[in-house]
């Protein structure tokens, strides 16, 4: 278990870690996610002990990690890391795979197995024996992961492990974590930008923004109550209105946002800043003509002022004196006839809205 | 005179002068350049060299004048026809210098007994008799190949490669005294630089008496008819130089402050003694 | 100009008529400067990466010193070298003085600086995410230095071949501890390549010298060839 | 040993007396050695270069000649430029031999393998990624040229420290085309630190010879700290 | 416009690009979507004049830019490449990002402006003085994008311009990469391994698959009508079903597919062996009993496998005898309460199921 204790670093005159406090449990999948910069690559190698924290300590099974450099050899080898840029030795795919075993005093036929082994399960069965350094960007990451992988280690580090890879290639690399983490019982903490990876691997996600962690939680937890505006913002959720709670009963208060009301559960007092934060999944997009006038939550009339394609769904944005946007899929678009500059309603229901406190600044 | 075609900045001549290392490394020409250079208006730039290296200079023609020790291979030269007006300046002596406690037992013995006996000494079985040889084809080891004949040996066959107490250094005579000095064993030196290493040195003079140890220093032009562009007259203005009575009187007091004794003797008055031509001491070039 | 040809011809005879002392002396120059290359090799990798790699005060100046350890003159190596071994010296009673030991010595000093130099140059080339790697793959000190040794392997066996050359075809301090000795047996001989070269040199040899210039140079290409294959396996 | 010591104390008083004849040489050592560095530094990059990035028949041959030139001995390199420059050679009408310039030649010459070689190293070690955003970003071949080198100004500079370091501490070339002339001028002269050294060695003076090693190291040193600060920028 | 006319390319015995054909119009975005290992990045190469085909040619507006070394500098300055790998020169980030405006010799003050406005707009303002090498793995991206683009070339290449990016950073990018081409008629060719980004920016999309592009087209083509099983699959069609027309008439054929018959719109004649594509979210998924009978289309009851968080949503796998998966959001699954194990009925429309002749092998 690896317990992150007011980890701080600085590059120069620059903070990037300030006061990273988490808790990492055996046999978790832990993501980190945040914006570019944030110090995810880091914090990462912090916990590899490849650099040391400028404050705060890191304890794995209780142990201080950077306490007593003595000890770094046998701490690292309980470790194994992917690097965000792959980087791999001029030799032989085989060869670099064999790495981390030839360290371990494995014999030659045990290596030869596990190699073989491990090309297949990444996807490159039959390259052993090519220069690595020929390899496509993918490539490389797979080796480099493979060569993480194969000395069984007991806590796996992954800095964006499948940054170049493409949606396939992805899922088997996913499916293999979710294997390792499975059958073996490894701890897994990975960083990822790509924050779906994120909510399918892990246990939990950190948050890592501002240095330290906005927020720890279940993936359902980050993504469906961000503990702040910027969280909520960054995990996706499209719609982040600002305002002030004007009237309130029975945890279902009324918000002001300039000019509109909008109705939200929340536990906050009248005259409360708050933000609040609808994911466009949940609101519903009807023609002004079809709207039920009798919905019990928020309906706003407006005119759609986009409609951009986004994956299999397009994103529909409607003003209603605020710009509020939906994802429909494409049939559904053209089932309704939503096209930009027609009049439609928009609705959702109080519970879909969460508030939190407006940012101080 | 020539015309030079790198511009030089002074009007000064320069001489180039090759020279053999001992009269170089005594400091004997630092002494009497600065006198000729104000003299003559000219610049006097001294290459020093051994002597194959020096005629080798002289015969292509790099070099205005020569100074050497080897009549031998001074008359080959003068004879190709790359020198002209040789004129003997200087003469001394070789000494042949061993530890003191002289295992050979060579001590006052004519150089040419003193070799035969290091030799049949040198090739007995556990023997600690060595001797150190230029092996350079100097002046020094032309000297010594002489006297080796002069004693009745094939140098090639009976010498050299005739066992392990016979070492040929290579190299020049300070660092040859070095190597005979560390092995305790004998050697032929010029009588300068043996004294001018005689404080590092735990060698002494075992045998410095004998006809055959004369060393005798001549200057010489190189022949401008064989190379028009050589400087011939501030050459010939050298050489008349090493062989006027000022010059003569430097070499023969040279030295003696420092050593107790003089480390050259002036050729002016001694032809006879050293056998050479009244002309080759005096006659002024023309 | 036609010294260089006769040098040529003069060469292709040396080698042509297997001349026994011209492979006395190659043999011994060959032997005497590999080892020395040997050597500091062994010396020069493991004190590069720890200058490269230490953190320790007064590395920068550290560095700096074995730059300028390159302009060691050979006969000011080999001065030193000869004070410390010549009869009167603190190791006077090896007795080493105009032996090969000596001159293996006098050029592994000499050409350990360079050798160091480079390694820390070679080491400084290996892309930092390699370096990191080895370390979270749980490599011990040496398996560390082992692996980025061969990462480096292209420029460190340049520095070897750089080594090599300096010391095959340095004279000052041969010349100054070996002594250029030419003695009937060959372990007591000294002479090397270039005493030899400088040698016939002195005497005005020139064509010799060539040819014995040329002999050397197609042992440095030999050795070089060999260093090669190693590079690009 | 003492004569390390005396050796010590003799550049000490060498150096705050400031001996006119030893700044003098001084002066002459740096002023050679640094131009013929300067000079082998131009015609060794864009050699490097292009052997590097040439993709023409017979370049590893070449390569392997490079690494091979390593081994000239400064004697041969003296050879041959004397018989280039000497009078009766091809160049003899220049009047070259025992002056200043032809030491220049002679070092340039001596140094430009180790440096075309160590440039080629140089050029190696820079990320094949950046090369093609050179090339992408619409680099002429000058502008490429230039950029690349900016890149690998580390171990360029350390080729410059090794190249210097090698001309200033040779000896072999300097006497045979130098000629160690002490004339009354400064411009006729040609004893450089190294030709000096030889001479002190050879007539026994071995504290002088270490005094003035001392010297060179010093400017060496000096040298060397000028690159490293240019390293760092 | 930029020719491919039947580009190959092959690394010793390995062919990479075996007759790459297409064309990009001036002013088009389009992208390279395709495995790892597909060899997009080797074609951006090809097209930068980096590396040579090995046989085939690439024209720009008419001209062999292989054909003619001398002219390789005015061709190569007409292009602004982003690597996928990022790299940086050992200088400040400005430096960096100056170096293209350099080489055109632009004077000092147009460069620092540009320079400025670059840093900017890519998100990384105040980092100009920065040391380039000690930038994290999101920011180096973002220099060699800004690098690429001050020069303001007329094509613009981008190998995996977003992979080292989270969300927000690559929506900010995207917004930049649409702007260019807009403002300023940037002929755009990029590669991604993000599909839904190919579709986002790009008018049009290959999909290189096997050394050639397995299908061009509109990104809803592509998304929609793949052409071959494997471009369906690639672009994340989830449901691939193998089958033989058993019946057709009007255009609407019955296929059988395993023992399950599945209607489908369809040109093939009966006997034909045929893969079938269905988007999840063209799935519908309700109660059993809810279902409606009267559907024109296909009613499939099954068993329901697996409930996966992807996303907002949730993947849904029903086994109908043949596995089916659909996307629900969160609420949907609460609402009509799809459990492991429970009963449903699939259903989807004929349209919804794009028929594709199956594979030769
Ligand atoms: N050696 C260093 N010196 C100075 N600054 C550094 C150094 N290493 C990292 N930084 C800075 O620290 C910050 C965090 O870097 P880090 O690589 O941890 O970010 P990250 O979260 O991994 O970002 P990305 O998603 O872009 O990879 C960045 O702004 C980076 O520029
Ligand atoms: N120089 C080379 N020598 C040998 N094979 C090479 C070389 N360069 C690329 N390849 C191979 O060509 C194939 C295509 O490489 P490329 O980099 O173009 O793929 P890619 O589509 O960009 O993949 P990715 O999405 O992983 O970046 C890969 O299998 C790679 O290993
Ligand atoms: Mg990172
Ligand atoms: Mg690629």
């Amino acid at each position: 278990m690896i317990e992150l204790e007011d980890v701080s670093k600085r590059f120069d005159d620059k903070a990037v870690l300030a006061g990273v406090t988490g808790r990492i449990e055996r046999g978790e999948i832990f993501a980190v996610i945040g914006p570019s910069g944030a110090g995810k690559s880091t914090l990462l190698r912090l916990v590899d002990l490849l650099d040391t924290p400028t404050e705060g300590a890191i304890r794995i099974d209780g142990t201080d990690v950077h306490a007593d450099k003595g000890q770094s050899l046998s701490i690292r080898r309980m470790m194994g890391m992917v690097f965000q840029k792959p980087a791999v030795f001029n030799s032989t795919v085989a060869e670099n795979i064999a790495v981390g075993l030839r360290f371990r005093g494995a014999d030659e036929r045990a290596i030869r197995e596990k190699v073989e082994d491990a090309l297949e399960i990444v996807g490159l069965a039959g390259y052993g024996e090519r220069r690595a350094r020929t390899l496509s960007g993918g490539e490389m990451q797979r080796v480099a992961l493979a060569r993480a992988m194969v000395i069984e280690p007991e806590i796996l580090l992954m800095d964006e492990p499948t940054a170049n890879l493409d949606p396939v290639s992805v899922e088997k690399i996913e499916e293999l974590v979710f294997c390792i983490n499975r059958d073996l019982g490894t701890t897994i903490l990975f960083s990822t930008h790509d924050m779906y990876q994120g909510q399918r691997l892990a246990h939990r996600i950190g948050v890592l923004m501002n240095g330290v962690f906005a927020q720890v939680g279940t993936p359902r937890e980050v993504f469906t109550l961000p503990a702040s505006r910027d969280v909520a913002r960054f995990v996706g959720i499209e719609n982040v209105i600002e305002g002030v709670v004007v009237a309130g009963e029975d945890g279902t208060v009324t918000v002001d946002a300039g000019g509109v009301r909008v109705r939200a559960k929340s536990p906050f007092p009248r005259g409360e800043r708050v933000s609040l934060c609808i994911r466009s999944e949940d609101i519903r997009i009807a023609p002004a003509i079809r709207a039920r006038r009798v919905f019990d939550g928020n309906i706003l009339p407006g005119t759609v002022t986009s409609v951009v394609p986004r994956g299999p769904f397009s994103r529909v944005t409607v003003d209603c004196g605020l710009p509020l946007s939906s994802v429909l899929s494409w049939k559904a678009v053209e089932d309704l006839d939503i096209r930009e500059g027609g009049r439609v309603e928009v609705s959702f229901a109080a519970e879909s809205v969460h508030a939190v406190r407006a940012a101080q600044d | 005179t020539t015309s030079d075609p790198t511009p030089i900045a002074t009007e000064k001549q320069q001489l180039r002068i090759a020279t053999t290392t001992s009269l170089y490394d005594t400091k004997l020409l630092a002494q009497i350049t600065p006198i000729f250079e104000e003299q003559y208006n000219a610049e006097v730039l001294i290459v020093s060299a051994g002597t194959g290296k020096a005629l080798e200079y002289g015969q292509r023609g790099d070099v205005d004048v020569l100074m050497v020790h080897d009549r031998a291979r001074e008359d080959t030269f003068i004879g190709d026809g790359y020198g002209v007006n040789r004129r003997v300046f200087a003469y001394n002596y070789f000494v042949i210098v061993g530890p003191e406690s002289d295992p050979a037992g060579i001590k006052g013995m004519q150089p040419e007994a003193a070799f035969v006996t290091i030799r049949e000494k040198g090739m007995a079985s556990e023997s600690d008799v060595i001797f150190v040889s230029r092996g350079d084809n100097s002046g020094t080891h032309s000297k010594e190949k002489a006297i080796w004949k002069a004693a009745g040996l094939n140098y090639s066959a009976d010498v050299q490669g005739s066992g392990d107490w016979y070492q040929e250094a290579g190299k020049g005579m300070g660092a040859t005294l070095a190597m005979a000095n560390e092995k305790q064993a004998y050697t032929l030196s010029d009588i300068g630089t043996y004294l001018a290493y005689k404080g590092d040195l735990d060698l002494v003079t075992l045998v410095d008496e004998g006809d055959i140890l004369l060393n005798i220093y001549s200057a010489m032009q190189i022949n401008p008819e064989k190379y028009p562009d050589v400087n011939s007259t501030v050459a010939k203005d050298w050489v008349n130089f090493m062989i006027s009575d000022d010059v003569q009187k430097e070499i023969a007091s040279f030295g003696v402050d420092q050593y107790g004794q003089p480390l050259f003797y002036a050729a002016q008055n001694d032809w006879e003694k050293i056998g050479v031509t009244q002309a080759e001491v005096k006659d002024p070039v023309l | 100009m036609y010294e260089i040809i006769e040098g040529f011809v003069e060469a292709i005879r040396l080698i042509v008529t297997l001349d026994p002392d011209v492979i006395a002396i190659s043999a011994r120059s060959v032997i005497i400067s590999l080892t020395a290359t040997v050597l500091a090799t062994l010396l020069a990798i493991p004190l590069g990466a720890t200058i490269y790699f230490g953190t320790f005060r007064g590395r920068k100046g550290l560095i700096n010193l074995i730059q300028t350890l390159y302009a060691l003159p050979t006969v000011v190596v080999g001065l030193l070298i000869f004070l410390l071994i010549s009869r009167v010296g603190p190791f006077g009673f090896l007795r080493l003085l105009f032996t090969p030991t000596a001159m293996v010595i006098a050029q592994t000093v000499l050409i350990l600086p360079i050798m160091t130099g480079l390694t820390i140059s070679a080491l400084s080339g290996v892309d930092p995410v390699l370096r990191d790697t080895l370390r979270s793959l749980g490599a011990t000190r040496l398996q560390f230095l082992v692996n980025i040794m061969k990462e480096a392997r292209f420029a460190i066996l340049a520095a070897v071949a750089i080594g090599f050359g300096r010391a095959i075809s340095e004279v000052g301090a041969a010349i100054l501890v070996g002594g250029n000795i030419m003695a009937s047996s060959f372990a007591s001989s000294t002479r090397v390549l270039t005493t030899a070269i400088s040698l016939e040199t002195s005497m005005g040899n020139i064509p010799e010298s060539i040819a014995l210039g040329i002999v050397l140079l197609m042992i440095a290409l030999g050795v070089n060839l060999a260093i090669t294959t190693v590079q690009h396996r």
